[in-house]
Protein backbone atom coordinates (compact mmCIF):
# COMPACT_ATOMS: atom_id res chain seq x y z
CA UNK A 1 0.00 0.00 0.00
CA UNK A 2 1.75 3.25 -1.28
CA UNK A 3 -0.76 5.98 -1.19
CA UNK A 4 -1.10 10.24 -1.70
CA UNK A 5 -4.64 11.04 -0.23
CA UNK A 6 -6.17 14.02 0.39
CA UNK A 7 -8.15 11.76 3.54
CA UNK A 8 -7.78 11.65 6.49
CA UNK A 9 -5.32 8.58 7.12
CA UNK A 10 -6.92 5.26 8.75
CA UNK A 11 -3.75 4.24 10.45
CA UNK A 12 -5.08 0.62 11.35
CA UNK A 13 -5.31 0.00 7.78
CA UNK A 14 -2.11 0.62 7.39
CA UNK A 15 -0.91 -1.27 10.12
CA UNK A 16 -3.38 -4.13 8.43
CA UNK A 17 -1.52 -3.86 5.23
CA UNK A 18 1.55 -5.24 6.51
CA UNK A 19 0.43 -8.06 8.69
CA UNK A 20 1.52 -11.47 7.55
CA UNK A 21 1.94 -14.81 9.02
CA UNK A 22 5.42 -15.14 9.33
CA UNK A 23 5.56 -11.34 10.53
CA UNK A 24 6.75 -11.25 14.62
CA UNK A 25 7.52 -7.26 14.81
CA UNK A 26 4.86 -5.17 13.23
CA UNK A 27 6.07 -1.26 13.57
CA UNK A 28 3.85 1.68 12.42
CA UNK A 29 4.46 5.41 13.02
CA UNK A 30 1.93 7.95 12.54
CA UNK A 31 3.67 11.55 12.13
CA UNK A 32 0.80 13.85 13.44
CA UNK A 33 0.57 17.85 13.52
CA UNK A 34 1.72 19.54 16.80
CA UNK A 35 -0.17 22.69 18.23
CA UNK A 36 2.94 23.89 20.27
CA UNK A 37 6.52 24.05 19.08
CA UNK A 38 8.40 25.81 21.11
CA UNK A 39 5.61 28.10 22.48
CA UNK A 40 4.47 29.12 18.75
CA UNK A 41 0.83 27.60 17.72
CA UNK A 42 -0.03 26.29 14.93
CA UNK A 43 -3.43 26.34 13.59
CA UNK A 44 -2.95 23.72 10.92
CA UNK A 45 -0.30 22.39 8.07
CA UNK A 46 -1.03 22.79 4.49
CA UNK A 47 0.79 19.95 2.53
CA UNK A 48 1.27 20.16 -1.47
CA UNK A 49 2.93 17.45 -3.58
CA UNK A 50 4.29 16.80 -6.78
CA UNK A 51 1.95 13.50 -7.01
CA UNK A 52 3.24 11.36 -9.68
CA UNK A 53 7.30 11.34 -8.65
CA UNK A 54 6.03 11.74 -5.01
CA UNK A 55 4.53 8.15 -5.87
CA UNK A 56 7.40 6.90 -7.73
CA UNK A 57 9.73 7.74 -5.22
CA UNK A 58 7.69 6.36 -2.67
CA UNK A 59 7.85 2.48 -4.28
CA UNK A 60 11.45 3.21 -5.05
CA UNK A 61 11.54 3.91 -1.14
CA UNK A 62 9.40 0.93 -0.10
CA UNK A 63 11.29 -1.48 -2.41
CA UNK A 64 14.58 -0.94 -1.19
CA UNK A 65 13.37 -1.02 2.42
CA UNK A 66 11.99 -4.33 1.86
CA UNK A 67 15.07 -6.05 0.40
CA UNK A 68 17.85 -4.39 2.73
CA UNK A 69 15.71 -5.79 5.97
CA UNK A 70 14.06 -8.60 3.92
CA UNK A 71 10.73 -7.33 5.41
CA UNK A 72 7.33 -9.05 5.22
CA UNK A 73 5.27 -5.80 4.46
CA UNK A 74 6.03 -2.09 4.27
CA UNK A 75 3.23 0.49 3.62
CA UNK A 76 3.16 4.28 3.26
CA UNK A 77 0.55 6.68 2.97
CA UNK A 78 0.93 10.48 3.02
CA UNK A 79 -1.77 13.01 3.32
CA UNK A 80 -1.64 16.03 1.17
CA UNK A 81 -3.98 19.33 1.71
CA UNK A 82 -5.05 20.53 5.41
CA UNK A 83 -3.75 18.89 8.36
CA UNK A 84 -5.50 19.83 11.70
CA UNK A 85 -3.57 19.26 15.35
CA UNK A 86 -3.33 16.06 16.30
CA UNK A 87 -4.12 14.63 13.09
CA UNK A 88 -1.81 12.16 10.78
CA UNK A 89 0.04 13.50 7.79
CA UNK A 90 2.26 10.16 7.09
CA UNK A 91 1.83 6.62 8.20
CA UNK A 92 4.66 4.36 7.76
CA UNK A 93 4.34 0.73 8.66
CA UNK A 94 6.32 -2.39 8.19
CA UNK A 95 6.60 -5.84 9.41
CA UNK A 96 9.38 -8.44 9.25
CA UNK A 97 10.22 -11.28 11.93
CA UNK A 98 12.61 -9.59 14.53
CA UNK A 99 12.11 -6.67 15.65
CA UNK A 100 15.47 -4.87 15.04
CA UNK A 101 14.50 -4.83 11.68
CA UNK A 102 11.40 -3.26 11.91
CA UNK A 103 12.92 -0.62 14.04
CA UNK A 104 15.78 0.31 11.45
CA UNK A 105 13.77 -0.05 8.28
CA UNK A 106 11.01 2.31 9.75
CA UNK A 107 13.44 4.77 10.90
CA UNK A 108 15.51 4.28 7.64
CA UNK A 109 11.94 4.90 5.50
CA UNK A 110 10.97 8.14 7.31
CA UNK A 111 14.24 9.68 7.28
CA UNK A 112 14.32 9.06 3.48
CA UNK A 113 10.70 10.45 2.91
CA UNK A 114 11.61 13.27 4.90
CA UNK A 115 14.34 13.78 3.07
CA UNK A 116 13.38 12.95 -0.87
CA UNK A 117 9.95 12.80 -1.38
CA UNK A 118 8.82 15.73 -3.13
CA UNK A 119 6.08 17.03 -0.90
CA UNK A 120 6.26 20.58 1.23
CA UNK A 121 4.46 22.27 4.02
CA UNK A 122 3.23 25.56 5.20
CA UNK A 123 2.50 25.94 8.58
CA UNK A 124 -0.47 28.23 9.08
CA UNK A 125 0.11 30.52 12.19
CA UNK A 126 -2.21 32.35 14.14
CA UNK A 127 -2.75 35.21 12.35
CA UNK A 128 -3.57 32.86 9.14
CA UNK A 129 -0.26 33.07 7.83
CA UNK A 130 1.38 30.92 5.91
CA UNK A 131 5.02 29.83 6.20
CA UNK A 132 7.05 27.43 4.14
CA UNK A 133 8.46 25.38 6.37
CA UNK A 134 12.57 24.65 4.87
CA UNK A 135 15.31 22.49 6.43
CA UNK A 136 17.91 24.84 7.84
CA UNK A 137 21.24 24.81 9.51
CA UNK A 138 21.84 26.30 13.00
CA UNK A 139 22.65 29.25 11.18
CA UNK A 140 19.17 29.83 9.84
CA UNK A 141 20.84 29.29 6.56
CA UNK A 142 18.36 26.97 4.06
CA UNK A 143 20.36 23.65 3.20
CA UNK A 144 19.80 21.73 0.25
CA UNK A 145 17.89 18.61 0.17
CA UNK A 146 21.19 15.47 0.41
CA UNK A 147 23.83 14.52 -0.93
CA UNK A 148 23.32 13.12 -4.86
CA UNK A 149 24.76 9.58 -3.90
CA UNK A 150 21.94 9.27 -1.94
CA UNK A 151 18.96 9.61 -4.64
CA UNK A 152 16.54 7.03 -5.19
CA UNK A 153 16.27 6.28 -8.62
CA UNK A 154 13.06 4.60 -9.23
CA UNK B 1 13.37 24.92 -27.93
CA UNK B 2 10.24 25.90 -25.44
CA UNK B 3 10.49 24.08 -22.30
CA UNK B 4 7.89 23.49 -19.54
CA UNK B 5 9.24 23.97 -15.62
CA UNK B 6 6.57 22.99 -13.54
CA UNK B 7 6.91 24.80 -10.05
CA UNK B 8 6.06 23.91 -6.89
CA UNK B 9 5.40 25.51 -3.11
CA UNK B 10 7.74 27.94 -2.19
CA UNK B 11 9.00 28.50 -5.72
CA UNK B 12 5.97 28.61 -7.07
CA UNK B 13 5.04 31.57 -4.93
CA UNK B 14 7.91 33.57 -6.12
CA UNK B 15 7.39 32.56 -9.34
CA UNK B 16 3.84 33.43 -9.74
CA UNK B 17 2.88 30.66 -11.17
CA UNK B 18 2.21 26.51 -11.37
CA UNK B 19 4.48 26.54 -14.90
CA UNK B 20 7.32 28.39 -16.73
CA UNK B 21 7.98 28.73 -20.29
CA UNK B 22 11.67 29.25 -21.20
CA UNK B 23 12.97 29.56 -24.49
CA UNK B 24 16.41 27.12 -24.47
CA UNK B 25 19.11 26.16 -26.53
CA UNK B 26 18.26 22.92 -28.65
CA UNK B 27 21.50 21.48 -26.07
CA UNK B 28 19.97 22.51 -23.00
CA UNK B 29 20.95 21.10 -19.55
CA UNK B 30 19.59 21.42 -16.48
CA UNK B 31 22.26 24.07 -15.53
CA UNK B 32 20.46 26.47 -18.18
CA UNK B 33 17.32 26.00 -16.80
CA UNK B 34 17.83 27.00 -13.11
CA UNK B 35 20.22 30.31 -15.01
CA UNK B 36 16.74 31.15 -17.57
CA UNK B 37 14.15 30.40 -14.24
CA UNK B 38 16.33 33.27 -12.30
CA UNK B 39 16.52 35.49 -15.14
CA UNK B 40 13.06 35.51 -15.60
CA UNK B 41 11.73 35.58 -12.12
CA UNK B 42 14.65 37.19 -9.97
CA UNK B 43 12.61 36.54 -6.83
CA UNK B 44 14.12 32.96 -7.34
CA UNK B 45 17.75 34.07 -6.95
CA UNK B 46 18.23 33.30 -3.52
CA UNK B 47 16.26 29.66 -3.22
CA UNK B 48 17.52 28.37 -6.44
CA UNK B 49 20.77 27.22 -5.18
CA UNK B 50 18.81 24.95 -3.13
CA UNK B 51 16.68 23.73 -5.84
CA UNK B 52 17.14 19.99 -6.88
CA UNK B 53 15.13 19.73 -10.47
CA UNK B 54 13.29 16.80 -12.17
CA UNK B 55 13.10 15.20 -15.09
CA UNK B 56 10.10 12.95 -16.48
CA UNK B 57 9.61 12.63 -12.27
CA UNK B 58 13.67 11.65 -11.49
CA UNK B 59 15.95 13.69 -10.04
CA UNK B 60 18.08 15.04 -12.49
CA UNK B 61 21.99 16.25 -12.40
CA UNK B 62 22.70 19.94 -13.33
CA UNK B 63 24.39 18.57 -16.43
CA UNK B 64 21.32 16.08 -17.62
CA UNK B 65 20.12 17.27 -21.02
CA UNK B 66 16.47 18.56 -21.82
CA UNK B 67 14.26 18.41 -24.35
CA UNK B 68 11.11 20.10 -25.19
CA UNK B 69 9.11 17.03 -24.15
CA UNK B 70 10.73 16.64 -21.05
CA UNK B 71 8.54 17.20 -17.83
CA UNK B 72 11.11 19.54 -16.05
CA UNK B 73 9.82 20.12 -12.35
CA UNK B 74 11.85 22.68 -10.06
CA UNK B 75 11.47 20.69 -6.48
CA UNK B 76 12.23 23.38 -3.89
CA UNK B 77 13.73 21.35 -0.54
CA UNK B 78 10.88 19.39 0.61
CA UNK B 79 9.02 19.32 3.89
CA UNK B 80 6.93 16.19 3.80
CA UNK B 81 6.29 13.84 6.64
CA UNK C 1 -3.14 2.16 28.79
CA UNK C 2 -1.52 -0.57 31.30
CA UNK C 3 -3.57 -4.16 30.41
CA UNK C 4 -3.08 -7.75 30.71
CA UNK C 5 -5.56 -9.00 28.46
CA UNK C 6 -7.44 -12.70 27.20
CA UNK C 7 -9.26 -10.61 25.04
CA UNK C 8 -7.27 -10.47 21.54
CA UNK C 9 -5.60 -6.75 21.48
CA UNK C 10 -7.21 -4.14 19.83
CA UNK C 11 -4.07 -2.15 17.99
CA UNK C 12 -5.80 0.95 17.19
CA UNK C 13 -7.04 1.17 20.75
CA UNK C 14 -3.54 1.52 22.19
CA UNK C 15 -2.45 3.69 19.58
CA UNK C 16 -5.44 6.15 20.25
CA UNK C 17 -4.33 6.02 23.92
CA UNK C 18 -1.34 8.05 23.50
CA UNK C 19 -2.22 10.81 20.85
CA UNK C 20 -2.03 13.93 22.24
CA UNK C 21 -2.31 17.27 20.21
CA UNK C 22 1.55 18.12 21.08
CA UNK C 23 2.48 14.89 20.13
CA UNK C 24 4.73 14.58 16.23
CA UNK C 25 5.50 11.13 16.50
CA UNK C 26 3.23 8.52 17.00
CA UNK C 27 5.07 4.88 17.75
CA UNK C 28 3.25 1.63 17.88
CA UNK C 29 4.70 -1.91 17.62
CA UNK C 30 2.75 -4.72 17.56
CA UNK C 31 4.18 -7.90 18.34
CA UNK C 32 2.49 -11.23 16.65
CA UNK C 33 3.30 -14.90 16.42
CA UNK C 34 5.08 -15.78 13.95
CA UNK C 35 4.07 -18.96 12.13
CA UNK C 36 7.11 -19.96 10.94
CA UNK C 37 10.81 -19.50 12.84
CA UNK C 38 13.61 -21.35 10.84
CA UNK C 39 11.31 -23.97 8.97
CA UNK C 40 10.10 -24.88 12.60
CA UNK C 41 5.88 -24.57 13.13
CA UNK C 42 4.40 -23.11 15.74
CA UNK C 43 0.77 -24.06 16.09
CA UNK C 44 0.16 -21.36 18.76
CA UNK C 45 2.04 -19.76 21.17
CA UNK C 46 0.26 -19.85 25.37
CA UNK C 47 1.48 -17.15 27.48
CA UNK C 48 0.99 -17.12 30.99
CA UNK C 49 1.76 -14.27 33.70
CA UNK C 50 2.16 -13.25 36.86
CA UNK C 51 -0.33 -10.97 36.92
CA UNK C 52 -0.05 -8.35 39.72
CA UNK C 53 3.63 -8.38 39.34
CA UNK C 54 3.51 -7.72 36.16
CA UNK C 55 1.19 -4.99 36.03
CA UNK C 56 3.45 -3.65 38.38
CA UNK C 57 6.49 -4.14 36.61
CA UNK C 58 4.96 -2.48 33.34
CA UNK C 59 3.68 0.72 35.31
CA UNK C 60 7.03 1.42 36.68
CA UNK C 61 8.93 0.87 32.91
CA UNK C 62 6.07 3.51 31.19
CA UNK C 63 6.83 6.00 34.36
CA UNK C 64 10.31 5.60 33.51
CA UNK C 65 10.31 5.66 29.94
CA UNK C 66 7.94 8.87 30.13
CA UNK C 67 10.17 10.76 32.13
CA UNK C 68 13.36 9.79 30.40
CA UNK C 69 11.99 10.59 26.75
CA UNK C 70 9.49 13.10 28.06
CA UNK C 71 6.73 11.23 26.58
CA UNK C 72 3.44 13.01 25.76
CA UNK C 73 2.23 9.28 26.30
CA UNK C 74 3.11 5.64 26.51
CA UNK C 75 0.69 2.54 26.41
CA UNK C 76 1.09 -1.21 27.22
CA UNK C 77 -1.00 -4.38 26.50
CA UNK C 78 -0.13 -7.64 26.75
CA UNK C 79 -2.03 -10.60 26.03
CA UNK C 80 -1.96 -14.16 27.90
CA UNK C 81 -3.19 -17.35 26.59
CA UNK C 82 -3.47 -18.63 23.53
CA UNK C 83 -2.34 -16.59 20.63
CA UNK C 84 -2.73 -17.86 17.50
CA UNK C 85 -0.17 -17.10 14.53
CA UNK C 86 -0.57 -13.50 13.27
CA UNK C 87 -2.44 -12.28 16.32
CA UNK C 88 -0.94 -9.84 18.75
CA UNK C 89 0.85 -10.73 21.94
CA UNK C 90 1.90 -7.54 22.91
CA UNK C 91 1.58 -3.73 22.00
CA UNK C 92 3.67 -0.75 22.63
CA UNK C 93 2.53 2.46 22.02
CA UNK C 94 4.70 5.53 22.96
CA UNK C 95 4.20 9.40 21.54
CA UNK C 96 6.66 12.73 21.78
CA UNK C 97 7.09 16.14 20.44
CA UNK C 98 9.42 14.51 17.77
CA UNK C 99 10.27 10.89 16.13
CA UNK C 100 13.40 10.24 17.56
CA UNK C 101 12.51 9.92 21.04
CA UNK C 102 9.36 7.94 19.94
CA UNK C 103 12.13 5.30 18.74
CA UNK C 104 14.40 5.06 21.52
CA UNK C 105 11.60 5.05 23.99
CA UNK C 106 9.71 2.25 21.84
CA UNK C 107 12.79 -0.04 21.49
CA UNK C 108 13.76 0.55 25.32
CA UNK C 109 10.36 -0.30 26.63
CA UNK C 110 10.29 -3.29 24.52
CA UNK C 111 13.48 -4.77 25.44
CA UNK C 112 12.96 -4.10 29.35
CA UNK C 113 9.35 -5.97 28.84
CA UNK C 114 11.02 -8.73 27.24
CA UNK C 115 13.90 -8.64 30.34
CA UNK C 116 11.73 -8.45 33.10
CA UNK C 117 7.96 -9.03 32.96
CA UNK C 118 7.19 -12.01 34.51
CA UNK C 119 5.57 -13.48 31.84
CA UNK C 120 6.18 -16.59 30.09
CA UNK C 121 5.31 -18.80 26.74
CA UNK C 122 5.04 -22.15 25.62
CA UNK C 123 5.78 -22.72 21.74
CA UNK C 124 3.20 -25.84 20.86
CA UNK C 125 4.20 -27.80 17.84
CA UNK C 126 2.22 -30.07 14.89
CA UNK C 127 2.35 -32.90 17.94
CA UNK C 128 0.51 -30.47 20.35
CA UNK C 129 3.85 -30.95 22.64
CA UNK C 130 4.26 -27.53 24.47
CA UNK C 131 8.04 -26.29 25.07
CA UNK C 132 8.71 -23.65 27.71
CA UNK C 133 10.63 -20.27 25.97
CA UNK C 134 13.86 -19.65 27.58
CA UNK C 135 16.60 -17.34 26.24
CA UNK C 136 19.87 -19.20 25.36
CA UNK C 137 23.29 -18.11 24.59
CA UNK C 138 25.03 -19.52 21.65
CA UNK C 139 25.83 -22.90 23.75
CA UNK C 140 22.10 -23.62 23.89
CA UNK C 141 22.41 -22.86 28.09
CA UNK C 142 19.60 -21.40 29.99
CA UNK C 143 21.16 -17.22 30.18
CA UNK C 144 19.67 -15.83 33.57
CA UNK C 145 17.30 -13.02 33.21
CA UNK C 146 19.43 -9.69 33.49
CA UNK C 147 21.75 -7.96 35.25
CA UNK C 148 20.43 -6.80 38.65
CA UNK C 149 21.18 -3.24 38.40
CA UNK C 150 18.71 -3.15 36.08
CA UNK C 151 15.97 -4.45 38.09
CA UNK C 152 12.73 -1.82 37.94
CA UNK C 153 11.15 -1.04 41.42
CA UNK C 154 7.63 0.78 41.21
CA UNK D 1 7.61 -20.51 59.66
CA UNK D 2 6.22 -21.71 57.43
CA UNK D 3 6.42 -19.98 53.68
CA UNK D 4 4.64 -20.28 50.55
CA UNK D 5 6.19 -19.69 46.91
CA UNK D 6 4.58 -18.89 44.42
CA UNK D 7 6.04 -21.59 40.78
CA UNK D 8 5.40 -19.94 37.57
CA UNK D 9 6.03 -21.72 33.93
CA UNK D 10 8.40 -24.36 33.51
CA UNK D 11 9.25 -23.91 37.31
CA UNK D 12 5.94 -24.77 38.38
CA UNK D 13 5.44 -28.09 35.68
CA UNK D 14 9.11 -29.37 37.31
CA UNK D 15 7.59 -28.88 40.99
CA UNK D 16 3.66 -30.15 39.90
CA UNK D 17 2.44 -27.07 41.73
CA UNK D 18 1.21 -23.40 41.87
CA UNK D 19 2.39 -23.04 45.39
CA UNK D 20 4.55 -25.09 47.32
CA UNK D 21 4.76 -24.93 51.40
CA UNK D 22 8.31 -24.74 52.92
CA UNK D 23 9.31 -25.14 56.74
CA UNK D 24 12.20 -22.48 57.56
CA UNK D 25 13.95 -20.51 59.78
CA UNK D 26 12.42 -17.80 61.00
CA UNK D 27 15.23 -15.39 60.08
CA UNK D 28 14.99 -17.14 56.58
CA UNK D 29 16.45 -15.53 53.02
CA UNK D 30 15.54 -15.92 49.41
CA UNK D 31 19.24 -18.03 49.28
CA UNK D 32 17.26 -20.37 51.76
CA UNK D 33 13.90 -20.41 50.31
CA UNK D 34 16.17 -21.48 46.74
CA UNK D 35 17.68 -24.09 48.94
CA UNK D 36 15.10 -25.51 50.52
CA UNK D 37 12.94 -25.70 46.83
CA UNK D 38 15.36 -27.42 45.77
CA UNK D 39 15.45 -29.88 48.32
CA UNK D 40 11.47 -30.84 48.08
CA UNK D 41 11.91 -30.89 44.62
CA UNK D 42 15.46 -32.14 43.05
CA UNK D 43 13.75 -31.66 39.34
CA UNK D 44 14.40 -28.07 39.85
CA UNK D 45 18.14 -28.23 40.19
CA UNK D 46 19.48 -27.28 36.90
CA UNK D 47 16.32 -24.47 36.57
CA UNK D 48 17.12 -22.99 40.16
CA UNK D 49 20.20 -21.07 39.23
CA UNK D 50 18.11 -19.07 36.54
CA UNK D 51 14.99 -18.36 38.56
CA UNK D 52 15.09 -15.13 39.76
CA UNK D 53 12.70 -14.30 43.17
CA UNK D 54 10.01 -11.99 43.86
CA UNK D 55 9.11 -10.41 47.58
CA UNK D 56 5.28 -8.83 47.39
CA UNK D 57 5.53 -8.69 43.55
CA UNK D 58 8.90 -6.78 43.66
CA UNK D 59 12.19 -8.67 42.58
CA UNK D 60 14.29 -9.56 45.59
CA UNK D 61 17.67 -10.20 46.02
CA UNK D 62 19.45 -12.99 47.65
CA UNK D 63 19.70 -12.35 50.54
CA UNK D 64 16.59 -10.51 51.49
CA UNK D 65 14.57 -11.80 54.27
CA UNK D 66 11.61 -13.55 53.97
CA UNK D 67 8.37 -13.80 56.69
CA UNK D 68 5.71 -15.85 56.77
CA UNK D 69 3.40 -13.13 55.59
CA UNK D 70 5.61 -12.49 52.21
CA UNK D 71 4.02 -13.40 48.92
CA UNK D 72 7.07 -15.35 47.45
CA UNK D 73 7.19 -15.97 43.86
CA UNK D 74 9.69 -17.70 41.77
CA UNK D 75 10.35 -16.62 38.61
CA UNK D 76 11.78 -18.58 35.64
CA UNK D 77 13.42 -16.73 32.95
CA UNK D 78 10.73 -14.51 31.36
CA UNK D 79 9.69 -15.09 27.77
CA UNK D 80 6.52 -12.68 27.57
CA UNK D 81 6.56 -10.01 24.14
Amino acid sequence: MIQITHEPIDAASVLAAVSDNNAGANLLFVGTTREWTSGTRTVELRYECYEPMAERQLTGLCHNARSRWNLTGVAVVHRVGVVPPGEASLAVAVSSPHRLASFEAGQWLIDRIKQVVPVWKQEIDEDGQGHWVHPVDTNETIVGHFPPTDKVRT
Amino acid sequence: MTVTVLMFAHARDLAGGTDLKLDLADNATICDVREALVNACPELRILMPHCLFSVDQQYAEDDDRVTAQSEIGCIPPVSGG
